[in-house]
């Protein structure tokens, strides 16, 4: 077994804008015929790797050719468009407003490595307390109540269902209690609800089927206050030390 | 008693608290909204002579606290303390000086604190200057899902949730934090780099290659 | 370079801006572990005479971190610096000194200034002069879920349980807290601006011009 790496591309725009730089093309006079090959030569690259194709890259691919098949349509007139019906005006203006994007992280990015060295007060006192106070009024949960919790949320969020369009990318229960456990490694702990917040119903579900793994392995702890208030999520190390 | 008859050196030590205790920058305005107010300092039992003053409709809060915080950071630098107080996101906080800084971000458990990918930083730069933002917005620009990136920075606390917009599904809109300002070392989203500038730095870049392109047909035409 | 070989200076400034920047108190075993991994020292541009210093295997953690932490309180201590290094929760952390953390918590509305959220006020206010009130009538009031604004009072100690309703549920009922009057400055519940009276204020918002022109009048007659 070998591995290939290939650029690491943000989406199909950023493919594009790749083949634009290494063949200097004009942004303004794209040959569309040429870059839709050499888009298409990628995606079957990708197909021959095996790579997951994400559905924007086929988007892509349908738009390019689309653009094509306009371009060849015969004009009445003239040969060439007037500008504002080029076929290919939209996607210009999507790859300058990118490539605009692109160049302002690049700026912020700067800032970003000239600040990584200022490292701000970590911990309060406001905190310390609120810390203190609720791992004393807290009491700890057992896995029924986490599935009352998580039934209530399912009851009163409604988490939508799109049936319509699949994302690509599927999501394990592994990943999500990597994804649990990571916060965990920063956050101390988690508001329930939080953790489901704006996400579809299957992954609610698997939300749910990772924290009910992580308690039932003891790496994350349960608690709520004595009101009928949200679960808190601890990690096991955050029980331990204190 | 009044704030601005203590000591000197007691309105640094309360100014110097109340900047240490603050979770966010605390604004000048603040400041002096917060010692303004009426207050009792004599009953504190500070260690304090209390002196005549100028009355407060005489006093220039903004140069009078910046100033003091000056005289702060002086005796900070003087006894050699490891933070600094400086001005970010709309007001002053503690922050490690740049040599101490650098020290920590090579010890192992700060190594990795703040990392963030280029993806992040791509829908950070969009948000910064289009927020408020939905999601589908900012894949449009990006051309690209963007769902696991917005999540992750909602979980760093870079951006927040500012509301929802009102066309069909009601998607959330996104801004930046203050956290965000700290990250990048801004005082306010005023201090971003300007767009117009690098938009017509890319405008211009790509007539110029446009110009190579030229050149480099007529060395083929030469070639052939 | 082995951090044990640096100047003892030194060694205090990077434990002091560790425990400074740590997001949590760290112990000292955490920072025996960060301080003995492999980092070269060396490399990173102190100003610090290297000396000898005894192998590690023969220092004894536990009293060397403790005794370095003692010595960077005294510094704090002699330098009027208003914050102290505490151990707290396993570990060691940066706190204010007890005079000026209770100066701190005499000054109005600082601790809650940037925290409290338009939500947060909202469900304050309803409470404030609706109570006791249970959650669902406040939720009823304000039309839409409250629980988590709720959670952030009662954590913040500005709402209390009184006790619960005697209806199907038997839901909480809340109340406002002493430190509810304090942040808003009130003597008590009594000072609350008058319900009709705002009640008035708003219907009458846009007629605000002529609610000051008729107290004007009032004046110029009392004046004459």
């Amino acid at each position: 077994m070998y591995k290939i790496i290939l650029p690491n591309f943000e989406g199909p725009l950023d493919l594009l804008i790749y083949f634009i730089k290494r063949y200097e093309i004009n942004i303004y006079d794209i040959p569309i015929a040429k870059i839709t090959n050499e888009f298409l030569n990628y995606i079957r690259l990708m197909q021959i790797l095996d790579i997951e194709i994400s559905s924007e890259f086929i988007l892509m691919a349908s738009t390019l050719m689309e653009i094509k098949a306009k371009m060849l349509l015969p004009n009445k007139n003239e040969q060439n468009f007037k500008e504002d019906e080029d076929p290919r005006k939209e996607l210009v203006d999507k790859l300058i407003e990118y490539q605009v994007i692109k160049e302002l992280s690049n700026e912020l990015k700067l800032n970003f490595i000239k600040n990584q060295n200022l490292f701000f007060r970590g911990l309060f006192e406001s905190e310390i307390t609120e810390l203190s106070k609720q791992l004393k009024t807290f009491k700890p949960l057992g896995l029924v109540d986490l599935a009352n919790a998580f039934y209530a949320l399912f009851v009163q969020h409604k988490p939508e269902d799109k049936g319509q369009i699949i994302p690509k990318e599927t999501l394990s229960i592994q990943e999500e209690i990597n994804r649990i456990q990571n916060i965990l490694k920063r956050k101390k702990y988690i508001v329930f609800p939080k953790l489901i917040q704006s996400k579809e119903k299957r992954y609610v579900i698997i939300t749910f089927l990772a924290l009910l793994e992580l308690v039932k392995s003891k790496k994350a702890y349960l608690y709520q206050c004595d009101f009928d208030t949200e679960i808190l999520v601890f990690s096991s190390d955050f029980i331990a030390k204190n | 008693m009044m704030f601005f008859y203590l000591d000197y050196e007691v309105q640094k030590r309360i100014v110097e608290s109340l900047i240490f205790a603050s979770e966010e920058p605390i604004s000048i305005v603040n400041l002096t909204e917060i010692l303004t107010s009426k207050i009792d300092f004599s009953s504190m039992n500070l260690q304090s002579n209390f002196q005549q003053s100028p009355p407060t409709n005489e006093i220039d809060f903004e140069k009078y606290f910046k100033k003091l915080i000056e005289d702060i950071n002086q005796e900070l630098r003087y006894t050699l303390r490891p933070y600094q107080i400086i001005f970010v996101a709309g007001g002053y906080t503690f922050a490690t000086t740049e040599e101490y800084g650098k020290i920590i971000s090579l010890l192992p458990s700060f190594r990795y604190k703040k990392r963030l990918s280029r993806a992040m930083l791509e829908v950070l730069t969009i948000i910064a200057y289009n927020q408020p933002i939905t999601r589908p917005e900012i894949e449009n620009i990006r051309g690209t899902n963007s769902a696991e990136v917005i999540n992750s920075l909602l979980e760093k606390n870079l951006i927040k949730v500012v509301g929802r917009k009102n066309v069909p599904g009601k998607p959330h809109l996104f801004a930046t934090t203050n956290d965000f300002l700290k990250l990048f070392g801004l005082g306010s989203l005023e201090e971003l780099p300007k767009y117009n500038e690098i938009r017509t730095l890319v405008e211009e870049r790509d007539k110029q290659e446009k110009i190579e392109l030229k050149i480099d047909f007529n060395r083929e035409d030469l070639e052939s």
